[in-house]
């Protein structure tokens, strides 16, 4: 167990094992991203009250799901980092907070292109929503914070604190944010929940969350890889492997 | 060595005690900087009724609001510069520097600013609650809430400055990285204030209040420490 | 294939317009997404074989010059 | 004295990418006086401050300071909305409560005599400096960290400095300090140079 | 002398060129920064409807007064800093003593910091407007109100921080001046924009704002190149 | 070479309501260096900012200067947020824009070659000093205000320096100059103590 959090610590054992791991699922995530979205474009039927706009939903819940997992894996790795002091924690940290902020600000994107067919408005203050659009202001303000720094080693335990803070925050955010839509819920129709999910529309739906997930992990070792050789430079099996990359 | 056991003799009360005359000195020295989160307050308080016509039963339903969300701007604009001055002149080195734990020393600065802060919004907000013709039975509630919220936003906020202190341009970053922290302190604050309005009890929320301030206070200055040694490093 | 015609899959009952930007604009940012990294691995090498180059120059005048 | 006031073996520090200090070793006992020259950018100040304690991350090797220190640095650490007398009385250092009658003999020492109720930010540059470094006169640390405490100075001032190091080392104290002119009336136990590094 | 014909010579457009081109890289350091005036407006709008309601019913009536809030607020952080740093460095001392009238030199500092904040907000404020529910005829009025009030904005506070400049943050009693004088300007623009939502003409709070930006435009300039002689001599 | 470059008469100087200069009279012509000396608190500094031009209140007495000069003072008048490159090309001196390649030379000259494109805020003191002064190797002004322009400098920096001054001395310039360490290898003309004042 211990030894298997040293390996983790140790960049080469994490850079060499993260590309073979790479090597098959990126592939992987690609073929099954590019199955789903397809299935859930062109081949599922339409949903009976929304049309063909519900298609959206295929990116839409996945982008919006991983988002928010993405965020405490950025957390975790923040918190890890700053504890137990390894550096490969950090550096997941720091790899983790752009990918999230693109996904989150698809979620938003799509979900606000979702909205204007089916209530006609581009933003609502949904509680869903709302939260969502708070989750993309702590990403952005993981990746603002590491950029304002000149120091990067400090700017990373900076960032750390600042995740590990958003973590205890998230939870509490969420439920405030919830209750307080609650208070005023709107005349208007109850947006989600009650959306009927058709069987025929879950398994294509399913294999999207897979495949962003997929997508996710993939990214986040891709940008890893890149700061563990910069941070690397003065070692020798970097040195090395910038001999052979020629 | 005598230095360090003497350094330790001290008793932390005095420390303390000292920093905090410190803090208040220093705030009695510009008198305007502290008056301005109140000029602000004012200034923008004028504004609502402007949007909405000055109508007491127009105004009445959003005063809570109007009044808790620019007691959080006043709050934000100045616990920016909490310790931006004590760090370019290396004040905050010695700070970090003294045998102290920084967990206590920072406590001082914590309490003046909500002092400077909150604890005058608070004070005045009867006023302004009047003049946005809150009904009177809000008000109570208001000004303790206020006086709560107050201390979170300021524990939560002096983390923000602490994680830019060392950056020489922190003026709006660290509105991103404190706001999204600020929003369920805004939430309950008017929650509770409308509650009383609408003659339930406002206890729920106060109490919830109170329990965000006192995680904040348990777990706060310890963030803010470390992020005062990070920040000081840059 | 649910649509029978391409015209239909673009139009989508009119939610055309919605649907087709939605993926698109996905597309896009996971591109960039998956792009990125690896273009910054590329300049990074390049930049750490320039460096140690220098390195290594200046190492042997040292060596050459006492 | 048994044990050394500070004690570093084998620092490295980088900075910007740049290896500044490679394999430093160094041990100040008490009554010792280091001096630490070097060019501009050689290295010197961010030295002091991982020395110090100040710095604690982008190094490597061990390091270890008695539990308490004075540290002066480049900037003045003084308050130019209060008057000297309550910046050393407001002082941060943790070393507790000055009575007013020594905050007015340090005054008076660096020749500020007068001076003790005057804003600060009415002082001169040099003035400035001798608000802070009153500090020395009225501390109870025994081993000091000073970074270029001349700046600013006169001669007078100077030599006033150089005579309160000597009284603290005489007093089992240490010091360590950089400093671009060479000193005048002391000599110092060790001399380093970094530019060579 | 030569030096003296010399440093006429250069024609001031360049110069001011040179100055603005200053003024945008320090206020644009890095490209994070670009979007951080943004961020700054969007989350504090996010403030409103949490504070006062999520829907469009609860919100319109303040969508005006909020963006201008918001308008004032991100003035208010900005400006007081437009030349401090300067001050404190020295370069103003460079500034009053180059040869060519200290009243165009100013001029560069005014337009960036315009830029930077007003002119920003003023383009995005269509999005933000949207996301309030404000009422799509008051759009356009909004943004051209904006742009106006930033400018008046802008000179009024630079003419503050100027007087300030050399009182290092002591007793700023001029803020207290200065700050009145924000408070047409608001007036003005919210009135406008509710006037164009009412279905009324918004042209006369228009014109009364154009006023304002060309009498203080005109004659700003000329104060603050004083208070920055008095200020610097401090 | 005519009129002076500068010239004062009967000047008197009260700040904090102390007469710090009385009936000061000066005459700087070209290719002349004066030195003003002075304990800390004499003057020196406020005395430079009236001959500037800088501060235009609060001195009685006849003054007339080079109607543009260049001043360099206590503090560094360089940008944090910019590299010494951007700090030497949008300087606010109003001398138009210098070339790039000038820069780049001016930078070299103050040993900072390399450094051009690092942000100021990470130059160490006496970086960010040199940065300052390589205005020096870029200016077309004749008559130099220079209050301790030595501050920060290491040996190296304060030999360039000195050079500088004897190539602007012999071109025809002026320099008044304060400074609280003899000046090393050029002698200054005129040497003024206002201690005494
Ligand atoms: C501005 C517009 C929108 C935004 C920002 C948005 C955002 C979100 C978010 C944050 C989630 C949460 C995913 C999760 O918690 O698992 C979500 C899920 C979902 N959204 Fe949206 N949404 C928007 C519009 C819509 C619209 C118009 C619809 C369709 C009526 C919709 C349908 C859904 C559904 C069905 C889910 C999955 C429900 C679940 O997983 O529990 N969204 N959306
Ligand atoms: N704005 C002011 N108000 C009141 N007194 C002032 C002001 N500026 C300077 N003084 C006083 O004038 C005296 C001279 O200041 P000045 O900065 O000229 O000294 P200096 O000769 O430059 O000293 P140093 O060698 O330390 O630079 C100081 O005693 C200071 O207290
Ligand atoms: N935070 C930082 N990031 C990157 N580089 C830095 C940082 N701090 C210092 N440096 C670099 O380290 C070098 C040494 O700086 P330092 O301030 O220690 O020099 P110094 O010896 O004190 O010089 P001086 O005599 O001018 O004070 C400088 O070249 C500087 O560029
Ligand atoms: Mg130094
Ligand atoms: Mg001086």
């Amino acid at each position: 167990m211990w030894s298997f959090f040293h390996k983790l610590g140790s960049p080469p054992w994490l850079f060499r094992i993260s590309g073979s791991l790479l090597r098959w699922l990126a592939p992987l995530a690609f073929i099954a991203l590019l199955i789903g979205l397809s299935w859930g474009l062109l081949f599922t039927s339409p949903d009976f009250r929304q049309g063909n706009s519900y298609r959206i939903m295929f990116i839409h819940v996945p982008t919006a799901v991983v988002a928010l997992a993405g965020y405490y894996v950025m957390a975790v790795a923040g918190a890890v980092s700053l504890i137990w002091r390894i550096k490969m924690a950090e550096v997941a940290m720091l790899a983790a907070a752009p990918v999230g902020a693109a996904l989150t600000f698809l979620a938003l994107v799509t979900g606000s292109i979702w909205g204007r067919p089916t209530w006609g408005t581009w933003w609502v203050w949904d509680a869903r929503i709302t939260s969502m659009l708070i989750l993309l202001f702590l990403y952005v303000g993981v990746i603002a914070l590491y950029e304002a720094y000149d120091n990067k080693a400090s700017g990373a335990r900076a960032c750390a604190v600042l995740a590990l803070v958003g973590t205890v925050n998230i939870p509490i955010i969420y439920k405030s944010v919830d209750w307080w839509y609650s208070l005023h819920q709107p005349a208007s129709i109850k947006f989600f929940g009650d959306t009927s999910i058709h069987s025929s529309m879950l398994y294509p739906l399913f294999l999207c969350i897979a495949a962003f997930y997929a997508l996710y992990t993939c990214a986040l070792l891709a940008n890893m890889r890149v700061e563990i050789i910069a941070r690397e430079r003065r070692t020798k099996w970097v040195q090395r492997l910038v001999g052979e990359a020629v | 060595m005598s230095s360090g056991q003497q350094g330790n003799d001290v008793s932390l009360a005095t420390l303390l005690l000292l920093i905090l005359r410190r803090q208040l000195l220093l705030s009695l020295r510009r008198p305007v900087e502290v008056a301005q989160p109140l000029l602000f307050f004012s200034l923008v308080l004028l504004m609502f009724p402007l949007g909405i016509g000055p109508t007491a039963e127009r105004l009445a339903p959003f005063a809570a609001g109007a009044l808790w969300i620019v007691a959080l701007l006043a709050n934000l604009l100045a616990v920016e510069g909490i310790f931006r001055s004590d760090f370019e002149d290396g004040s905050l080195d010695q700070l970090l520097l003294s045998p102290q734990p920084i967990y206590f020393l920072i406590m001082p600065y914590l309490f003046a600013h909500w002092l400077s802060t909150g604890g005058l919004l608070a004070l005045c907000s009867p006023i302004f609650a009047y003049g946005l013709a809150l009904n009177s039975a809000g008000t109570p509630v208001l000004m303790a809430s206020l006086l709560l919220g107050a201390g979170v936003m300021t524990i939560v906020g002096a983390l923000g400055a602490a994680l830019t202190v060392g950056l020489n341009r922190g003026g709006m970053l660290i509105t991103l990285l404190i706001m999204p922290l600020y929003v369920p302190v805004l939430i309950f604050g008017v929650a509770g204030v409308n509650a009383a309005i609408a003659g339930q009890s406002a206890v729920p929320f106060l109490s919830l209040l109170a329990g965000l301030f006192f995680a904040a206070l348990a777990l706060g200055p310890l963030a803010i420490g470390a992020a005062l040694r990070i920040g000081a490093d840059n | 294939m649910y649509f029978e015609s391409l015209n239909a899959a673009l139009s989508m009952g009119g939610h055309g317009t919605y649907v087709w930007t939605a993926y698109g604009i996905t597309v896009l940012v996971l591109l960039l997404l998956v792009v990125t990294p690896y273009r910054k691995k590329r300049r990074l090498l390049r930049e750490l074989r320039g460096e140690y180059r220098r390195e290594s120059a200046q190492q042997d005048a040292a060596q050459s010059g006492p | 004295m048994g044990e050394p006031f500070l004690e570093t073996v084998d620092l490295n520090i980088e900075r910007g990418g740049r290896q500044l200090i490679r394999d430093f070793s160094l041990r100040v006992n008490s009554g010792q006086l280091v001096q630490i020259r070097g060019s501009n950018g050689a290295g010197k100040t961010t030295l002091l401050r991982v020395l110090g304690g100040l710095s604690r991350f982008g190094f490597t090797g061990s390091l270890h300071q008695s539990e308490s220190l004075l540290f002066i640095g480049h900037q003045s650490a003084v308050k130019a909305l209060l008057t000297p007398r309550e910046n050393l009385l407001f002082h941060l250092t943790g070393e507790g409560v000055h009575r007013g009658i020594d905050i007015e003999r340090a005054l008076a020492s660096v020749g500020l005599y007068g001076f003790e109720d005057v804003p600060s930010s009415q002082l001169s540059a040099g003035q400035q400096r001798r608000v802070n470094l009153a500090r020395l006169f009225l501390t109870r640390q025994t081993l000091w960290l000073l970074d270029e405490p001349f700046t600013a100075l006169d001669q007078a001032g100077v030599l006033l400095l150089e005579d309160r190091f000597r009284a603290h080392l005489q007093s089992g104290g240490a010091i360590l300090m950089t400093s671009h002119q060479p000193l005048q009336t002391i000599q110092p136990d060790v001399e380093l140079d970094l530019s060579g590094l």
